[in-house]
């Protein structure tokens, strides 16, 4: 097996599978916290997604995306906390 | 918010932030990125830190209004954009180009120019909504 | 110099923008710009059409690429025309709002955005890629939806919600629509597009194409059964911003419709037969819309709609005197149709409102004024020889020539109702007596205005007055640039070989 | 020729900004306009007489052919005549009719301009320039009858009447485009030199009948009368100039003018005939049931009109003679009834014949003026109307068809116009002088002295035809294209027919004078009929109308947002649609698809059920998280698809849209409130139906054949030319950089819309 | 894949839609903004979908030596994404104040139809 | 070789963060949901990563690889912290097996104010009731 | 000054190695680059003293890459079976750290690893309170807690 074929039937697969398992929990809940969760942990596995997919590939420049999402992903976690708090103030 | 943890975490976070940003904007001409998504993250950056440290320690931060940023982008790129015009009697947005190659940005052009203003808009353009919005919660 | 001419109205207005957000608190500064640049941008303007005109379709390569793989800039004698029409109504609004909008939407950036309306409008006009048409499109949308909101209330805001909605579900037809077209041709240059299209095979497809921009600019046009955004929210901003988008806002979407399909999509009946159909329709609904309205904006809100099935018509019948026909007709709505909101400004500044059923006594207390306000108001009935009178003319031949009964019926229809309207607007404002509508607390009445406000106010209407009194008793002249036009729309040959015949100096 | 139809307007224009020395005692002086103008036609009698046709030639917009082209032949010339003659007299009497008024110099302004564009059409030989003439009459006219601007029902008067005559104006512009396509040139003359038949031209008939909505609507003819006795609520001066004397006859005019380029055709004839009849029994037989002085006139006036277009519709050398003279006639008697209607009124203070008796007592010049006119109107020699009634009597008692039926009716017309000339010009001077107006006065001499000259004139004509025989109606004869026609105008016929039923008009008109008395008791028996006239029916068909624009406007124009996409989008589905069922071809291969992976088709899984999440989820907050997942679903798509650039940018901006939204939606409610199940299938059916077609639509395209020109161009360029490796974007800074320069625009836009509609709070009198 | 992709597009640009006609103002913009999702995929499908290949001239060459994506639809969907994003920056803070003034983000109490007004 | 430490880290970084999805699909209560996908994850996303500079050899990606952790490093527990916390602010119950809450009745409702100890003011402190 | 000297050198690095162009002039630019932006963002203060520490540094970052893995294992086994064996709860851990900087990163290295969870610092700074998977008793977790990472951190920072 070589490590393309690796990447292609295992790491990606399982992958995806993992982000229908994230998926499935943003669905169920039950609080938003738990979805925004979910949706961090989607961003995340977005990253390692990318990572597979820049090797599957040999583009590297499709790792640029991967830091972007690493450095942006967790601001609307800020945001939804704010959100959260804020309304619970009210 | 009320919390130690972001609040010191984003003092280290913005000048990394930040200066992605530029790095994001100097290679757009070469890898993904560019003045679009540099001028993003440069406002995300300080939108954390506006999140975690309050908007008027971010703005003491600035000291300037960001939207002060927006003409003076405008301006870059306009400059940019007409240099050619003026200078050369070539249409607008005619690329003008160093001769030599330089170190870090590869070749210097108008182009460059033109970025950096769209940079600086877009940081303008989205610290000035974020800011507005979040002073008038 | 003269190279770039085609982009002098452009940078102008953008450097106007830019100097005026520099100026952002300083609006007495922002008075003199926008009115100083304003008249600079006539006389670029001016000299632009009389260089299209002495020397034909005249092209920009932005960036110095040659077509099709530039962005293009085309002035074509139509483009050159518009860009002409919305700097003389721009200047007249420029001193409207100098003293009609209060100072606290002058503080917040009612001047550059209202040059960057003035500069989404020179680039839409002056463009020769549909998807640079798009982004100048945009601007417009942008531009006129923070001019509807500024300062808003509920009313502007619920106007504002439907104008937004409706304005970007066509934006996104055009997008879908530029898509397609892109798919289909791998370009987005409108020349190369003409010739590209032409040569597909798969002409469904091309329809299909056609009629999501037909739909898309019909959104804007503000024509049957898509104009609806249109009655619920021009009534409800500043007078000055009403005037402004009234007098050039629908007749972009025309402007595109036109070229679009002048020169991209030409020769499908199955269209042309939509385009009639829709432009009857439009003059009747549009009509029958402002007959029941007791608001003086609504009135003419309805009135723009209308006459915009004029244009259309001219359009759908697709013969050059029908054209011409069209192109008259817009070079007389644009400046009469500001004008009038102008005037619906003045009213309101008179009296405070602009109910029909409020105003009043105009002809006692103003009689200056009244006179003033007829030049407009019989100009849009088309009273000869008052400049809405000469396109039907054009109009008229042209849908007799083609035998479509029912376009003439509806031109005919939609000018009666015109007529009767106008006849009882004036009733209603200037000949009824002053109505004891209640004085309103802290408002600024005309009457209490300094000098320099009125005349602020008066000399704008007594300058778009001349012109479309120009309009109407130097027919000729018009008529000679509505020929032109029509010339040149229907024959997109001439407009390909200006793209591509024009090689710039450096060639790469 | 020009300058003399110009100056009315300059007149008027002039009175804009001197109006307030017109306003007193100098008013009189805007006489000398009609006079000048009057002296002026006046000398060209003899040059026209001769059959001389004098024509001058402005252009004016040569590209539509319209020029201002002017011909004084003997038609035009009578016009003029009588617009400016009568128009002096009218000026003149103004002046004291209107004393002191404070609108006095506006009166003066439109009735200059109404002389000028009257002026214009009578002499236009370009039928666009004749119908812009007769536009800015019906404007004029509009601006008089409404110069009471504060009652009520003068402006409702004076929007009926614009309507109506614009509805003419219009039709009047259908038929003359028509006419010049068909004949290719607008100018009369040209139609009569050119030779073209037009009667036999498939497009005859529509173009008659448009000149005859023009004629019929301007000079009052059934069913569009009513809109003149509306019109008699203006100033009396303007009843007598427009509404009697000049305005209403333009119609005739058209009609005489084109009787040599449309007349001597069944259609034409026929239908004047008929119409023409059909008005003067109908006008006629309501003036006994008016007591309103100006009333009875308005109804004679119609009549009046009615008679001439029944004799133009005889279309024979004779009717036409008789016709140009009862032109003369009726503008003679009725501009001195009108006149004197206003003498007495101002005197007076009323216009109920019902109270008028015995005025020659104390006016008496006004009473020889009404008598002479009641004579003149009635037919009695020696008056010009008596020539004018034989000479109407002898060409319908020659007409070829129907000539019993004809002159039966004619008589009746006449009997009752007798009758009412009778109530008009003589009742009130008649009898005993009630208490009430003795302390009646003489008025000035400038209100007398024009219906007195105007009467007078109406007799001298009478004894003296030949003043006008062969000066005025000899040429008007010739210019309505009977060239060579024996024209003998006298007194006495001797005993014929003709004369027999003169006496017999006479006789029994004078009957019923005294028969007959106008009571308030008829009037109110006709006002029960009043359903059934045209101008009720045209009342309810308006209101109806207005009803109809109501209920359409509000069914689309409904105020709910969802309903105007709802309309928009059903047009596209339809039109798309329609278009996609006609010409879809699906020939698509899906060889040359990429195939799936499974990692692309878990996203696309994970999409899917975003988007079903973001459209049914009742929380805000969860339909935005969702519209987060979708838009991180896109950007790994991007990345797969080799968009690096794409992917960043969309990341960013949706998280920093998910930050917005966040800021914003705390303050909202929790949850929504729902459409109702019906609406949610419908919208539901309308969205689905929108997305097959786009997912139809992308296929078809995607089994089309790629051009990549211009993408290579950019690849093979963009480091070379451009000095840029990342392709995207070169494009966004170099390629295509003007889109990037007005997208940043747009952004800057956005964010001061963003600032000023969250900082900028307007004070209450500041909104709007 | 293209065939999955043509019916996602149908299916954001049908919810994009049925958002747009829903009560909510908050939901007709999410909708606005699905919408032009589905629009910039469009684009992006229609300019012919390339795997692994961006538009970037490999590191010493200096054009391409193997396929590429094309980059015109990239270009254009981004002016067209930052393009939304005014609007809808615009558009959502919209919702706000208009929540402010009318009280309310249910679109159907927001229909003033008033003919003086 | 190098195809082989690749394959290894990719193996690992896979599972990792297939724990973690796993982790956020079974955890009882948002704490322990929090608390597996941080760790997990965060793991995952490295070892992946650090295939990818493995196999790519170029300092330039290494950086840019190292960058992108140090990233998830400096972000990821702030983020964990930040909606943890959150959680409990805004109510979310422990699980029931949980064995105890030293943060009951520390948070101020109001004021936002966290204590290091009880104090006299129950009204505004936010306690919440164990999941029965 | 010393502080922003080293942040200012750290940056550069960072800068250098992101660009991955290892010149001088990069160097230079990095620098001047990076001494504007600290220019423009510097407020507050925290010293650290950079040499001294770097061995320390990298000793605790092995020492945390061990954490990490086995805690890892924990939470996977935990995550994979079927039955829940963990006790989890919140648990009040009294803080010797006093600067921001050293509750920040004891909070964050104890978020980090696997099976704790730093939920909040109490406004005195006094504690910090950590949500955890395997509470045996209270003590033993706060001992190793402190013993653990507090202390390495402190020798560092300190
Ligand atoms: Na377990
Ligand atoms: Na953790």
């Amino acid at each position: 097996m070589t490590l393309h074929e690796f990447l292609y039937y295992f790491v990606m697969p399982v992958l995806s599978l993992s982000v229908i398992f994230i998926v499935i929990r943003f669905l169920k809940g039950p609080s938003i916290v738990d979805r925004v969760i979910a949706l961090d942990l989607i961003i995340t596995t977005g990253i390692g997604f990318i990572g597979a997919y820049a090797i599957l590939n040999n583009k590297p420049s499709l790792l640029d995306v991967a830091m972007i999402l690493a450095l942006i992903a967790f601001l609307s976690t800020v945001a939804f906390s704010y959100y959260i708090q804020k309304r619970n103030n009210k | 918010m009320k919390t130690i943890i972001l609040r010191t975490a984003s003092t280290y976070l913005l000048p990394v932030l930040l200066l992605f940003s530029i790095f994001i904007l100097l290679r757009g001409h070469y890898s993904p990125g560019g003045g679009f998504v540099g001028g993003l993250i440069a406002s995300i950056a300080w939108v954390l830190h506006a999140f975690a440290k309050g908007l008027e320690n971010t703005k003491g931060l600035i000291r300037i209004h960001p939207g002060f940023l927006m003409p003076v982008g405008l301006a870059l790129a306009f400059l940019s954009g007409i240099a050619p015009i003026v200078a050369f009697d070539m249409p607008f947005m005619t690329g003008l180009w160093y001769p030599e190659h330089l170190p870090i940005l590869g070749s210097l052009g108008s182009a460059l120019f033109f970025d950096t203003g769209v940079y600086l808009v877009v940081v303008g353009v989205t610290l000035t909504i974020i800011f507005t919005i979040t002073e008038s919660a | 110099m003269t190279q770039q001419i085609v982009l002098y109205p452009l940078l102008l207005q953008l450097l106007l923008s830019i100097v005026l957000m520099f100026c952002w608190r300083k609006i007495s500064w922002q008075r003199v710009i926008s009115i100083v640049g304003g008249v600079i941008n006539i006389a670029v303007s001016a000299w632009l059409f009389y260089h299209i005109w002495e020397n034909g379709t005249q092209i920009v390569q932005a960036g110095n690429w040659k077509a099709p793989f530039g962005i293009i800039f085309v002035g074509d004698t139509l483009s050159a025309t518009l860009v002409l029409l919305t700097a003389l109504s721009g200047v007249a609004v420029s001193t409207f709002s100098s003293a009609s909008v209060v100072a606290a939407r002058l503080k917040f950036g009612y001047f550059p955005i209202f040059h960057f309306l003035l500069l989404g409008l020179n680039g839409a006009f002056l463009t020769g890629d549909i998807f640079n048409l798009y982004v100048w499109f945009e601007i417009i949308i942008i531009s006129s939806f923070v001019l509807i909101t500024l300062g808003g209330e509920k009313a502007q805001l619920e106007g504002a919600v439907k104008y937004f909605t409706l304005n970007i579900l066509a934006s996104m037809i055009f997008l879908t629509a530029i898509a397609v077209l892109y798919g289909l041709t791998g370009s987005l240059n409108m020349a190369d597009l003409s010739m590209k299209v032409a040569a597909i095979e798969n002409r469904g497809l091309v329809e299909i194409t056609a009629i999501l921009f037909l739909i898309a600019f019909g959104i804007k046009a503000a024509v049957f059964p898509l104009y609806f955004w249109l009655p619920d929210s021009y009534h409800t901003p500043p007078s000055a911003v009403s005037a402004i988008f009234g007098g050039l806002l629908t007749k972009v979407g025309v402007y595109a419709l036109i070229r679009v399909f002048t020169l991209i999509f030409v020769g499908d009946l199955f269209l042309q037969n939509i385009l009639l159909a829709m432009a009857v329709l439009t003059l009747i609904s549009g009509g029958l819309g402002a007959l029941v309205q007791n608001n003086l904006r609504k009135v003419f809100s309805y009135l723009i709609i209308c006459h915009i099935g004029y244009m259309i018509a001219g359009l759908g019948l697709f013969t050059k005197l029908a054209i011409s026909g069209t192109i008259f007709y817009l070079i007389h709505d644009i400046i009469v149709k500001t004008n009038l909101f102008m005037v619906s400004g003045l009213a309101y500044r008179i009296r405070g409102t602009n109910s029909m059923r409020a105003l009043g006594g105009l002809y006692a207390e103003y009689p200056k004024i009244s006179l003033l306000i007829a030049i407009p108001l019989f100009s849009l009935v088309g009273i000869p020889p008052l400049s809405g009178f000469w396109p039907k003319l054009s109009l008229i031949s042209a849908g007799f020539t083609a035998e479509r009964w029912w376009v003439v019926g509806a031109i005919v229809f939609a000018s009666l109702i015109t007529l009767i309207i106008i006849a009882k607007v004036w009733a209603a404002i200037v000949w009824k007596d002053k109505t004891d509508f209640p004085k309103r607390l802290n408002f600024r009445y005309f009457a209490k205005l300094k000098l320099v406000r009125k005349t602020q106010m008066i000399a704008p209407v007594v300058f778009l007055s001349l012109v479309s009194l120009y309009i109407g008793f130097g027919a000729e002249h018009i008529q000679q640039v509505s020929v032109r036009v029509a010339n040149e729309l229907m024959d997109n040959q001439q407009y390909i070989d200006a793209v591509y015949n024009n090689n710039p100096k450096l060639n790469r | 020729m020009l300058i003399a139809i110009l100056l009315g307007f300059i007149f008027s224009l002039f009175l804009v900004f001197t109006g307030k020395v017109f306003r007193g005692k100098f008013a009189i002086l805007s006489a000398a306009i009609p006079l000048i103008l009057f002296i002026y036609f006046a000398q060209f009698i003899g040059r026209i007489s001769n059959g001389e046709v004098i024509t001058e030639m402005h252009s004016w917009v040569p590209s539509f052919g319209v020029g201002l082209g002017f011909t004084l032949d003997g038609l035009s010339l009578l016009f003029s005549l009588m617009i400016t003659g009568v128009g002096f007299l009218v000026f003149l009497y103004t002046a004291a009719y209107l004393k002191n008024h404070k609108y006095l110099d506006r009166f003066y302004g439109y009735l200059s301009m109404f002389m000028a564009a009257m002026l214009g059409l009578v002499l236009s030989d370009n039928l666009i320039s004749l119908f812009v003439f007769w536009e800015l009459t019906s404007i004029s006219s509009f601006f008089l009858i409404g110069f009471n601007n504060s009652n009520e029902a003068s402006r409702k008067s004076a929007i009926t009447a614009l309507s109506i005559t614009g509805l003419g104006g219009l039709a009047l512009l259908v038929g003359a485009i028509f006419l010049g396509v068909v004949t290719g040139t607008y100018s009369i003359a040209e139609m009569l030199n050119s030779g073209i038949d037009i009667g036999s031209n498939s497009y005859y008939s529509i173009i008659v009948v448009l000149i005859f909505v023009a004629a019929f609507t301007k000079s009052a003819q059934f069913p569009f009368h009513f809109w003149l006795p509306g019109a008699m609520k203006a100033p009396t001066p303007v009843s007598t100039y427009l509404h009697s004397a000049t305005m209403v006859k333009a119609g005739i005019y058209l009609l005489m003018r084109l009787t040599p380029v449309l007349g001597a055709h069944e259609l034409w004839n026929s239908t004047l005939i008929v119409v023409g009849a059909i008005t003067m029994v109908y006008s006629a037989v309501h003036t006994i049931f008016r007591t309103d002085l100006k009333g009875i006139l308005a109804y004679s006036t119609i009549s009046a009109l009615g008679i001439l277009v029944f004799l133009i519709g005889q279309g024979t050398t004779d009717a036409l003679l008789a016709a140009s003279v009862f032109i003369i006639v009726h503008a003679l008697y009725k501009a001195t009834l009108f006149l004197m209607t206003g003498v007495i009124d101002l005197q007076t203070g009323t216009r109920d014949t019902t109270v008028l008796r015995g005025l020659r007592k104390v006016l008496f010049p006004v009473a020889i003026a009404g008598f002479l006119a009641a004579i003149s109107s009635a037919g009695i020699p020696p008056s010009i109307g008596f020539l004018g009634k034989e000479l109407t009597y002898e060409s319908t008692l020659h007409f070829e068809y129907s000539a019993i039926l004809l002159i039966v009716l004619i008589v009746i017309t006449k009997i009752l116009l007798l009758y009412s000339g009778f109530v008009a010009g003589i009742r009130p001077f008649a009898g005993k002088l009630p208490e009430r107006f003795e302390k009646v006065r003489m008025p000035s001499p400038l209100l007398w002295m024009p219906p007195l000259l105007l009467a007078v004139t109406g007799i001298v004509f009478g004894v003296f035809p030949g003043i006008i025989e062969s000066s005025m109606i000899k040429p008007v004869v010739s210019a309505l294209g009977k060239d060579g026609a024996e024209v003998h105008l006298q007194l006495w016929h001797g005993f014929n027919t003709i004369l027999w039923l003169s006496v017999l008009t006479i006789v029994i008109g004078t009957i019923l004078y005294f028969l007959i008395k106008p009571t308030a008791r008829l009037e109110a028996g006709i006002a029960k009929l009043e359903f059934l006239s045209p101008k009720s029916i045209s009342l309810k068909i308006w209101v109806w109308f207005t009803k109809f624009s109501d209920i359409w406007t509000n069914f689309f124009q409904n105020g709910y947002l969802r309903s105007y996409v709802s309309t928009i989008l059903v047009v596209l589905i339809a039109l798309t649609g329609y278009s996609l069922y006609n010409t879809a071809q699906f020939n698509i291969n899906f060889d040359k698809f990429s195939k799936v992976t499974i990692y692309e088709a878990v996203i696309s899984l994970i999409m899917l059920v975003a988007i079903f999440y973001t459209v049914f989820t009742r929380s805000r907050l969860a339909a935005v998280a969702s519209m987060g997942v979708i838009g991180y679903a896109i950007c790994l798509l991007f990345v797969f698809y080799s968009a690096p650039d794409l992917a960043m940018t969309q990341f960013s901006i949706d998280t920093l849209t998910v930050i917005l939204f966040v800021l914003v939606l705390y303050k909202l409610p929790k949850y929504l409130r729902l459409s109702d199940y019906k609406t949610r299938i419908k919208d539901g059916v309308l969205s689905l139906a929108v997305g097959a077609i786009i997912t139809v639509l992308v296929l078809e395209v995607l089994a089309e054949p790629v051009n990549g020109e211009v993408s290579d161009f950019y690849a093979n360029n963009a480091y070379l030319l451009a000095h840029g490796k990342n392709v995207v974007n070169v494009i966004l800074v170099d390629f295509r950089g003007a889109d990037t320069m007005i997208e940043i625009s747009v952004l800057s836009i956005a964010a001061i819309g963003v600032f000023g509609l969250l900082k900028l709070r307007l004070k209450k009198s500041d909104q709007r | 894949m293209e065939v999955i992709l043509a019916i996602l597009i149908g299916v954001l640009y049908a919810a994009g839609i049925y958002m747009i006609l829903r009560r909510s103002l908050v939901k007709l913009i999410l909708g606005i903004i699905i919408l032009g999702n589905g629009a910039n995929l469009l684009i992006f499908l229609l300019g012919r979908i390339v795997k692994g290949s961006p538009p970037i001239i490999p590191g010493d060459s200096e054009v391409f030596e193997s396929i590429y994506a094309d980059p015109v639809p990239q270009a254009l969907i981004l002016t067209a994404i930052v393009i939304s994003f005014g609007l809808q920056s615009f558009a959502i803070i919209l919702i706000k104040r208009a929540y402010k003034v009318v009280k309310t983000d249910d679109l159907d109490e927001m229909n003033a139809i008033d003919k003086d007004s | 070789m190098t195809d082989l430490i690749v394959g290894i880290l990719a193996f690992f970084g896979t599972i990792f963060i297939f724990l973690a999805a796993v982790g956020l699909l079974r955890m009882p209560d948002t704490y322990l949901r929090i608390s597996v996908t941080t760790k997990a994850a965060t793991l995952g996303i490295g070892l992946l990563l650090v295939a990818a500079a493995v196999y790519f050899k170029d300092l330039s990606i290494t950086t840019r690889v190292m960058a992108i952790l140090l990233f998830i490093l400096l972000t990821a527990p702030v983020s964990a912290h930040l909606i943890g916390r959150t959680s409990y602010f805004s109510g979310i119950r422990l699980w029931k097996g949980s064995v105890m809450d030293d943060l009951e009745g520390k948070y101020q409702r109001i004021s936002g104010v966290l204590k290091s100890e009880t104090d006299d003011t129950p009204e505004d402190n936010i306690v919440h009731d164990k999941d029965k | 000054m010393k502080n922003r000297f080293l942040s200012n050198i750290l940056l550069t690095f960072i800068w250098v190695a992101l660009t991955g162009d290892f010149t001088f002039a990069n160097y230079l630019f990095g620098f001047v680059l990076n001494f504007l932006m600290l220019r423009m963002i510097t407020s507050g203060s925290g010293n650290a003293k950079y040499f001294r520490i770097l061995p320390k540094v990298i000793g605790f970052v092995f020492f945390f890459l061990v954490e990490l893995i086995k805690a890892n294992l924990q939470v996977a086994y935990e995550v994979m079976t079927p039955h829940y064996n963990m006790s989890p709860g919140i648990v009040k851990i009294p803080l010797d750290a006093k600067s921001n900087l050293e509750i920040t990163l004891l909070a964050n290295l104890i978020s980090l690893t696997p099976g704790t969870l730093s939920l909040d610092v109490s406004d005195d700074k006094k504690v910090l309170y950590v949500h955890s998977m395997y509470i045996n008793s209270r003590e033993e977790f706060i001992k190793s807690i402190k013993n653990g990472f507090e202390k390495r951190i402190l020798e560092i920072l300190r």
